[in-house]
């Protein structure tokens, strides 16, 4: 018997540290994976809270998510690729010719 | 296994029909030369114009699809219109645009396509997965197109569109888990049902609610989620920053419009402070920061993102029963009246920018008036609704604006509207002070789709202005359900 | 205290500790093997909840698919490191602190305001058969078609997406 | 067809015919340019005679209605609703009047993208004339917002040296003012069951007032919303500090609406609307208006007298005469208001003729300094003695039209059960002397004494016909005025004595 | 109508033409005057003043057979509003009638004598339109002055009140672009708007009094006012005084007295038939004619009665003071003019209104020919420079100038520091009564009636006033007479430098008579100079004057001659006359001799020299605080708190200072960004940050993103 809390608690957490991955690294790569943590981590809840409700629908949509995020791979590693091809580097923080 | 029927296909027909012209002219285009890509752009207009066909005899129709996934109503008509149309000027903008600054590519109007069609699933989903997935659909093309120039500053936006674009859709899928956790469903007319029944835990609803605001407000550009929005319009090509611009604003406040509406009525009175708060926040911050931009670009994007902040205001009192429908109404009207301002000023930026992005400075416009008068009078027009100044299609659509926030109980939005739209005023008649009173030598280029652009939305704006009562009956029966 | 909920608790502490060791790995090798390792507890969790095939596809695209492709292009960039800059000193302090009152009020929220008394059960056999997988093949294909068809479409865009960036147009100025 | 041969919507429209003429003339044709404007806005002015003829000065209420829906959905009841009466048939009269004199007046002025300038000014035209003649609150917003912008350019291109600074600067400020308005306008909509036009707002305001759906602190918020637009407009002191700045930097033909027509919309809202919507707010607000028109009327004055510039010493004799028109209007008696408005026609000729006039020897010297002039008389005679009589005019003197109006204003404005204390009046009169005190000084500077720096050096002409025949109008409507005013005051005297009856006082 | 029939009932009709036959006469000349002649211009202009002359003759004649019946005739409706009702009527009774005959009569006569005058005048160079100005102007003021006279309401004499001031303007401005002594200077013009502004003041009271009258009375009409003034006295007498004093202003700024009066010595700058007409004969009278028609209100109040009657004679004997230490010839006269205003005042304070108006009517006729006769000398004297200069050099005018300026460089005087002939100091002439015979005589005449000299006009229009003095207010009589021992003092001082002794200049010795047109008028005024005391004489049933505007103000008491007083006041001329004949007629003046009063009289005489410093005093305590004041509105207040501060620096300010004005980056933008040039670094630092915000980061924009999902919370969790 888990409180379903516990899980929501945890994938509060495992969130709440991707979030704070996407504010603090420089690496793109690292904060796309932290993206990917941070999809994680709603995924857990979806995957509890379908056990609450006991249908699949939360499942489902867990699964789409996870779909998604291969969509954005592909897209995300392309573009930084592309960008690292102009730029020779991929930190960041150098990304900001554009600002003000 | 049940299989599809005739209702669900016509619910989505204008969005399948899209979908199906872009993956055949995915392969077609592969056979057009690559001189020849303008064939590419005049079969996705047509496959756009087809839609926008079909889409206009849907008026009036309602139904449901898909498992009452997707909706087809009066709301999600107009805003079906009002997209397919941002994507035919969308389009009309790319044309010379793109073969001016070398970056003609078939995949760039078929990315467009698949936006356009994203966008349409937007406006029609009635379930979360299906916001979702749109919400995805729509972004990764213009993730792709950001970049699509390939020039640094190209790519450099399409990575910070995508980095944080992928980061707030984090929010989205957590806050539809919270929803999900509350009520069991993802379906907005279960939530809504369940919610009103209150059997759920309100607060996890809520905050799943606020989390979806926060993707929402993403995508609109609303304040404090705003930051992209400038670095990506400058860096995006301009043809696609116009795009951009209207189209994804559009679909990201109809979602939410129909998403709050359906389904979070009940949460009406948690959310309208926030909903305050960042109509508020978005406006002043827009209008401030706009006024010290020295590139038209960034001037527009902030400007963009002042106009979510007015767009917003409609929304705040959406849980009103009695104002919600001419509130949102409002909205759907201001968002035509903006997207009309939008794609014509855009079309004036495209028709001055040089190759190395010179004649983007504010200053490049000045002389305009002198040379290029119709020009001239066109860029005033739009900054002119912009500002929400008479006779134009901004004033109308602020008007409403106003109302809808007055009707609602909050003279104190309305009033903070009011005066950034003054701020608004001063750095907008800048660029009529540049074209009108100094002097200056521009040049532009004179492009068939982009004057019939320019021209059209002009003259849209001010004619529209004085007989907008259809489309306020367009916007009205859109939202009357 | 049960035994599932010791269980959980040792992988809870096992997915927090991944997921900070990624966030604190210097080497982005090593983050991206410690998300791996992240995505391999989140399946036991699946499991455990009773999502077998999720638990499935966690491993298999996510860490599986995914994660190579990452470490393959890190490796491919040369990327694990990235020279120290001090770019934007009160950017770490504010995120870390931000991030914690994230923290604290999610888990205000969740435990002490919108306290659920639902609670999960072990693992119900039944969930875990084939039967189960069948229905939820079917649910997929009747009630959630159109998203799956739009998921299609979604990968099919970000190929044509990934294609389009990183091939070199003809004629294209570069 | 019906729609447009209603003689209010044809007349308030028929610029924007020459406007299109104009679009298809080449802009290097500039005398045919300046023919098609100027034979534009005469057409506009007989057709004004026409509606005027039509005009029946025995009936005090609105007169030839034009009355369509025009925004009619879901709870909106927008009318396109235009009509005379009392309160501003005179202003059109002086819109329709002043245009073409002005145009005449940039005859040699303008030279440079003409075409742009003619566009700007009949649609100028046409937002002034749907100021005065609308009657639904929308449409009267978008007309009075509309007149910014011919304006603007009008400043920013063809002005002076500081002309973006004073364009930009007015717009901002009069736009300021109609952001309140604009709310205020959207609030009585609502609680009025999405009317907005005037005659059904005055039919159930009372009852919202007597129930208490709008309390009368609201009815006073509301008033003063109006009240924000409308003093910038006017300008009422202390708002006044876009108005030496437009003035100035606003060519000649600019200035002349500006400070004949422009001005007026502020003074012609506050009758109209103000003193209507809100008949508690305004009796209670009556002394500080009046207050504030008394000291605008003091330091005006004041202010005019150290002006080195002869232009913006008159623009801030606006400041002091306008202080006038708000006093009163403010007296809320027949004397005061028909006072008011006849001076608000005052204003807009002998102030619109001097204008002129510093504009014609402007074109010859180039210079508006007063110091440098000097014995100017003994050169232009033509020129001095219409100078006098504006400068006479402006300042009051009995036989000429400007004191007409000063005395009824004044007379009202001391005997004003609203304003409620003599003291105003007194002390507004004391800037009858002032006015004398700088006019004078204006005068005498510039004509009399002997030749200066200017007048010595400079082969200058008296006033050609052309310039002579652009001022004589003005000229002698200020005599008839003056001496025979009684064709005016009854124009007036019905719609006044109607506006003052609904008040609570 | 026939003509036996309004022979029978009136010529009432005609008195719109009082004022449309000058306007007439001043249209003909405005549009037909480049193509007349000079002789036609002043003919047009005299005839029609002289027709002016004949209907009021006519008018008079018809008040008189209507047995003095006030009677009205409207002519226009002017404005009407509510209960205002304001016409153009006229007002024909005894009391307009005497002003329109004074009025158009004197008028009539300077018209003719301006035709020759201004022909003569030295600065007029034959300038095209000047001369027939000067007519134009003439012409309005006449017609001004008859509205004055003939309004049937305050309001109407009102327009003409202001209206003769503008004429008074323009006339004083008339060589507005020189001095008195034809240098270019702004004098004149200064003078001419001393004039107005200073009238304006007296206006300001005139409208005050209106507007109490109007609120508190009902009416404007005059005998509306006096109709309801006598309930209203009782009630609130206040309200009458308040009228009364009021309107004092208007007749102290009007009429010249203390403490308005400093305008009419500077107004000598006009040309000198314009000093007699209007200054001295008609305008300056037009403050006694509105107490004397105010009377039924004046009755009422005793107490303003008395402050008017203070102000009269505290006028005559200060203005008599500053008239002896002048040496100008017409300023001597503005002074006696200022006095006798005084006396009239005065009169017409005390109630005396039919002695007001007699001196009044006098006063205009030997005033009139006083000036004029001082404009012949000057002319004479002119002519005598002029010939001189001619008969020296042959340059034109300018260079005549200087060289005169050499010739005469020695005459005496103090204010000779610019060497320019002034033909209007007395100390440039002496021994006169040689070289202009009949100008002496006539001047002769004119003193002698302003002196008070029986049986001349003065003697018995001044003895009535002092007899209404002595026997209601002791004091005024005694400063009425000691002003009267002033005024044959100065009058005799005048006559003595003027005319005795000899020539001092060359200037002097070479004048010339003035020619017929000018002397014959004089010879009109001086004939009614001697005769005219015989309007009202102070003997039973030669109440002339008295019986005949009774019929307005009601019956007033003739007094009979008091031997008393007439004696000392006959006495104490005749010493005045005899103690100036030691001072300047034994001795008489010799070139650049200084003053012989100066000695003895010591700071006394330089008080009455430089009029008592009330100008300087004026100066001091009004005109500069006011400039400065103006200044300081406009340049402190207006421009750099309003404008610049409030404006520019706290809105537009303001408006910038959130966000960044690209200052850094664009510092040499010019037009729009100079709109924010002006603010300092403080701003520059908060706008830059803010926009700092905004720095690129994709890392910050993300903090951004979830600060505000840290803020949703955060209120999720406080609601």
């Amino acid at each position: 018997m888990v409180p379903v809390d516990y899980y929501i608690i945890l994938s509060a957490i495992l969130f709440t540290i991707g979030a704070l991955g996407v504010l603090s690294r420089r690496n793109p790569l690292i904060i796309f994976m932290s993206i990917e943590l941070m999809l994680n981590a709603a995924n857990l809840a979806f995957v509890a809270f379908a056990r609450v409700y006991e249908t699949f629908s939360g499942q489902i949509f867990v699964f789409f998510v996870i779909a998604v995020a291969a969509a954005e791979v592909a897209v995300g590693l392309a573009l930084i690729v592309e960008i690292f091809k102009s730029k020779k580097n991929i930190n960041i923080d150098e990304m900001n010719s554009l600002k003000g | 296994m049940t299989t599809p029927t005739y209702t669900d296909f016509y619910t989505l027909l204008p969005y399948l029909i899209l979908t199906v012209w872009a993956c055949v002219l995915l392969l077609v285009d592969l056979f057009i030369p690559v001189g020849r890509k303008g064939i590419t752009a005049f079969l996705a207009a047509l496959g756009i114009a087809v839609t926008l066909g079909f889409s206009i005899t849907q008026i009036g129709a309602e139904s449901v699809g898909f498992s009452s996934m997707v909706a087809l109503d009066g709301f999600s008509t107009f805003a079906n219109i009002l997209l397919l149309s941002s994507g035919l000027f969308g389009i009309a903008l790319a044309y010379g645009y793109t073969q001016r600054f070398n970056m003609v590519r078939g995949e760039y109007y078929i990315l467009l396509l698949f936006s356009v069609s994203g966008m349409m699933l937007m406006a029609q989903a009635n379930d979360l997965i299906i916001v979702f997935l749109a919400l995805e659909l729509l972004s990764i093309p213009l993730y792709v197109l950001s970049a699509i120039s390939r020039k640094l500053t190209s790519e450099e936006s399409g990575v910070k569109y995508f980095l944080l674009g992928a980061f707030a859709s984090g929010f989205v899928v957590y806050g539809t888990a919270l929803i999900f956790g509350a009520t069991g469903s993802t379906n907005l007319a279960a939530i809504f049902a369940q919610a009103a029944a209150g059997v759920t835990s309100g607060l996890l609803l809520t905050i799943g609610a606020a989390l979806l605001l926060v993707g929402f407000g993403f995508k609109v550009a609303a304040a404090p989620f705003h930051m992209w929005t400038p670095d990506v319009y400058q860096g995006a090509p301009t043809s696609v920053t116009a795009f951009m611009a209207a189209g994804a604003k559009i679909a990201g406040f109809v979602a939410l419009f129909r998403v709050f509406a359906t389904a979070f009525p009940s949460l009406a009175p948690e959310l309208t402070t926030i909903l305050w708060a960042l109509s508020a926040v978005t406006m002043i911050l827009g209008n401030l920061t706009a006024i010290s931009q020295t590139n038209i670009k960034r001037m527009l994007a902030y400007s963009a993102i002042a106009h979510a902040g007015y767009i917003l205001m409609a929304f705040v009192p959406y849980g009103n029963a009695k104002v919600a429908p001419t509130a949102i109404a409002a909205g759907l009207f201001y968002l035509v009246a903006y997207a009309v301002s939008n794609f014509g000023s855009w079309g004036v930026v495209i028709a001055l920018e040089k190759a190395e992005g010179k004649g983007l400075e504010i200053e490049d416009y000045a002389g305009l008036a002198k040379k290029y008068p119709a020009l001239a009078a066109a860029m005033t027009v739009f900054m002119l609704s912009l500002i929400g100044f008479p006779p134009t299609l901004g004033m109308v659509g602020k008007f409403y604006l106003f109302r809808s926030a007055l009707a609602g109980g909050f003279p104190g939005l309305a009033l903070i509207g009011l005066v950034t739209s003054l701020l608004s005023a001063y750095y907008y008649l800048r660029v009529v002070v540049n074209m009108y009173m100094k002097e200056g030598d521009p040049e532009i280029e004179r492009e068939p789709w982009l004057a019939l652009t320019t021209g059209f939305t002009a003259i849209a704006t001010v004619v529209v202005s004085f007989v907008p009562q259809f489309l306020f009956m367009l916007a009205y029966t859109a939202v009357m359900r | 205290m049960n035994s599932e909920l010791i269980v959980f608790l040792v992988l809870s502490l096992v997915a927090i500790a991944t997921a900070l060791g990624m966030l604190f790995s210097k080497n982005a090798v090593y983050s991206a093997l410690f998300l791996v390792l992240n995505f391999v507890t989140v399946a036991v969790f699946y499991l455990l909840l009773g999502a077998p095939f999720l638990a499935m596809s966690q491993i298999t695209v996510y860490a599986g698919a995914i994660m190579v492709l990452f470490l393959f292009v890190i490796m491919l960039l040369g990327a694990e490191n990235l020279k120290p800059s001090n770019a934007l000193p009160w950017q770490k302090p504010l995120a870390i602190l931000l991030s914690v009152i994230l923290g604290v009020e999610a888990t205000y929220l969740l435990l002490a305001r919108a306290r659920s008394s639902l609670s999960v059960t072990s693992p119900d056999a039944a969930l875990n058969t084939m039967d189960s997988l069948r229905n939820m093949a079917e649910t997929l294909f009747s009630q959630f078609l159109l998203p799956f068809e739009i998921t299609s479409i979604l990968l099919l865009v970000a190929m044509v997406g990934a294609v389009v960036l990183t091939r070199a147009e003809k004629g294209a100025a570069k | 067809m019906e729609f447009l041969l209603q003689p209010l919507t044809l007349l308030t429209f028929l610029p924007l015919v020459g406007v299109l003429v104009l679009l298809f003339i080449n802009a290097e044709q500039k005398s045919a340019i300046r023919w098609t404007a100027l034979g534009t806005s005469l057409v506009t002015f007989v057709v004004s005679l026409w509606v005027f003829s039509m005009f029946d000065k025995s009936n005090p209420d609105l007169q030839l209605e034009a009355k369509y829906a025009w925004i009619h959905v879901a709870g909106w009841n927008i009318y396109y609703y235009i009509a005379v009466d009392g309160l501003s048939i005179l202003l059109v009269m002086l819109t329709t009047f002043l245009t073409p004199i002005s145009i005449l007046s940039t005859w040699k002025a303008v030279d440079e993208r003409v075409k742009d300038f003619m566009i700007f000014f009949l649609l100028l035209e046409v937002g002034m004339m749907g100021v005065f003649v609308a009657q639904d609150l929308f449409l009267f917003y978008i007309f009075w917002e509309f007149t910014l912008v011919p304006m603007y350019f009008l400043i920013g291109i063809w002005g002076g040296p500081r002309r973006v600074y004073a364009s930009i600067k007015f717009f901002l400020y009069t736009m300021a003012g109609s952001i309140l308005m604009l709310l205020a306008i959207i609030y009585l909509g609502i609680q009025a069951q999405n009317t907005f036009n005037v005659p059904d707002l005055l039919v159930r305001l009372p009852d919202l007032y007597a129930t208490g759906q709008i309390p009368s602190n609201v009815q006073m918020l509301l008033f003063i919303a109006f009240t924000a637009a409308f003093a910038i407009k006017v300008p009422m002191w202390p708002l006044h500090s876009w108005l030496p700045d437009a003035h100035v930097e606003a060519p000649t033909a600019g200035s002349v609406i500006l400070a004949g027509v422009l001005l007026k919309m502020g003074t012609y809202g506050f009758l109209r609307f103000n003193m209507q919507l809100f008949p508690e707010a305004t009796v209670k607000a009556a002394p500080v208006i009046a207050l504030l028109a008394t000291i605008g009327i003091i330091y005006g004055a004041a202010v005019s007298y150290a002006q080195a510039d002869v232009k913006k010493l008159v623009a801030y004799s606006s400041v002091s005469h306008l202080g006038f028109v708000m006093l009163g209007l403010f007296a809320l008696n027949a004397e005061g208001v028909s006072g008011a408005i006849l001076q608000m026609i005052n204003h807009g000729l002998s102030t619109g003729a001097l204008f002129l006039l510093i504009g014609m020897i402007y074109e010859q010297t180039h210079t508006r300094e007063i110091k440098v002039y000097g014995g100017l008389w003994k050169i232009t005679p033509v020129f001095g003695t219409l100078m006098l009589i504006a400068s006479l005019s402006s300042m009051g003197l009995p036989g000429l039209n400007g004191f007409v109006g000063e005395f009824t204003i004044l007379l009202g404005a001391f005997g004003s059960k609203a304003i409620g204390s003599p003291w105003y009046a007194g002390l507004s009169a004391l800037g009858v002397i002032m006015a004398a005190v700088y006019i004078l000084y204006m005068f005498q500077k510039v004509f009399l004494g002997p030749a200066g720096e200017i007048t010595h050096h400079h082969e200058l002409k008296d006033l050609n016909w052309r310039e002579i025949v652009t001022v004589l109008p003005l000229v002698i409507f200020m005599f008839w005025i003056g001496l025979y005013p009684k064709p005016f005051f009854e124009i007036l005297a019905p719609a006044v004595e109607k506006l003052l009856s609904a008040l609570p006082l | 109508m026939h003509l036996s029939e309004t022979i029978n009932t009136g010529f009432y009709f005609l008195a719109p033409g009082l004022v449309l036959v000058p306007l007439l006469g001043l249209l003909i000349n405005a549009i037909f005057g480049k193509s007349f002649s000079e002789k036609m211009v002043g003919t047009v202009a005299s005839l029609a003043s002289g027709t002016a002359f004949v209907i009021s003759v006519l008018l008079a004649y018809s008040v008189s057979i209507n047995h003095g019946h006030t009677v009205s005739v409207p002519f226009a409706e002017w404005i009407h509003i509510g209960n205002l009702k304001l016409d153009w009527t006229f007002r024909v009774d005894s009391l307009s009638a005497t002003m329109m005959l004074v009025v158009s009569g004197v008028g009539t006569l300077i018209h003719i004598y301006a035709i020759g005058y201004m022909h003569e005048d030295v600065r007029f160079k034959h300038e095209e339109g000047r001369f027939t100005r000067f007519f134009i102007y003439l012409n309005l003021f006449i017609a001004a002055m008859m509205i004055l006279v003939s309004g049937d309401s305050y309001l109407m004499l009102f327009v003409g009140w202001e209206g003769v001031g503008l004429c008074s303007f323009l006339l004083i401005g008339f060589w507005y672009e020189m001095d008195t002594l034809a240098r270019p200077s702004w004098a004149n013009s200064n003078a001419a708007k001393k004039a107005f502004i200073t009238n304006r003041v007296g206006d300001f009271g005139f409208l005050m009094a209106g507007f109490l009258m109007f609120w508190h009375l009902g009416s404007f009409q005059f005998d509306e006012v006096f109709k309801a003034a006598p309930a209203i006295a009782h009630e609130s007498p206040w309200i009458i005084v308040a009228i009364t004093l009021f309107m004092l202003v208007g007749v102290a700024g009007k009429s010249a007295q203390i403490p308005l009066y400093i305008w009419l010595p500077d107004a000598m700058a006009g040309p000198t038939p314009v000093s007699a007409l209007i200054h001295a004969a008609t305008m300056v009278t037009a403050g006694v004619y509105l107490v004397t028609r105010s009377a039924p209100l004046y009755t009422l109040v005793p107490q303003a009665q008395y402050i008017v009657a203070m102000v009269g004679a505290t006028t005559a004997l200060f203005a008599a003071t500053i008239a002896v230490g002048q040496y100008d010839i017409k300023k001597v006269l503005a002074y006696s003019t200022i006095s006798q205003l005084g006396f009239m005042v005065a009169a017409v304070g005390m109630g005396a209104y039919v002695a007001g108006m007699f001196h009044l009517i006098t006063h205009a006729f030997f005033k009139a020919l006083l000036f004029l006769s001082a404009g012949s000398v000057i002319l004479g004297l002119e002519r005598g420079h002029h010939a001189l200069a001619h008969h020296g050099h042959d340059d034109h005018s300018k260079g005549k100038k200087k060289e005169a300026k050499k010739v005469e460089s020695g005459h005496g005087g103090h204010d000779d520091h610019d060497e320019v002939f002034d033909p209007g100091d007395m100390r440039n002439m002496g021994g006169l009564r040689k070289t202009m015979p009949v100008t002496f005589w006539l001047y002769m005449a004119g003193t002698l009636a302003l002196a008070g000299i029986f049986p001349f006009a003065g003697f018995w229009s001044k003895d009535e006033i002092l007899l209404d003095a002595k026997l209601h207010f002791t004091s005024i009589y005694w400063q009425l007479s000691i002003a009267a021992f002033f005024t044959a003092f100065y009058m005799g001082r005048q006559i003595w430098m003027v005319f005795f002794g000899e020539a001092r200049t060359d200037a002097a010795k070479h004048a010339e008579e003035s020619p017929r047109v000018m002397t014959v008028p004089l010879m009109v005024l001086a004939v009614l100079s001697v005769a005219g005391g015989a309007l009202n004489l102070p003997f039973e049933g030669f109440h002339n004057l008295g019986h005949w505007l009774s019929y307005t103000i009601g019956e007033v008491e003739g007094l009979p001659l008091n031997l008393g007083v007439a004696g000392i006041s006959t006495v104490l001329a005749l010493l005045a006359i005899f103690i100036s004949w030691l001072i300047y007629g034994r001795n008489p003046l010799k070139t650049g001799q200084v003053d012989p009063l100066k000695k003895p009289l010591g700071f006394v005489f330089t008080g009455m020299e430089n009029k008592w410093f009330v100008d300087e005093g004026y100066g001091v305590l009004i005109i500069k605080p006011f400039k400065w004041l103006s200044q300081f509105l406009a340049d402190v207040v207006d421009w750099k708190f309003w404008h610049d501060f409030v404006h520019d620096t706290v809105i537009a300010g303001t408006y910038n200072w959130i966000s960044e004005v690209a200052l850094s980056r664009y510092a040499d933008q010019k037009g729009i960004d100079a709109f924010f040039n002006s603010w300092g670094d403080f701003t520059n630092w908060l706008s830059g940050n803010v926009r700092k915000i905004q720095n690129g980061f994709v890392r910050s924009y993300a903090l951004s993103v979830l600060l505000g999902v840290v803020l949703i919370l955060g209120y999720l969790i406080l609601k």
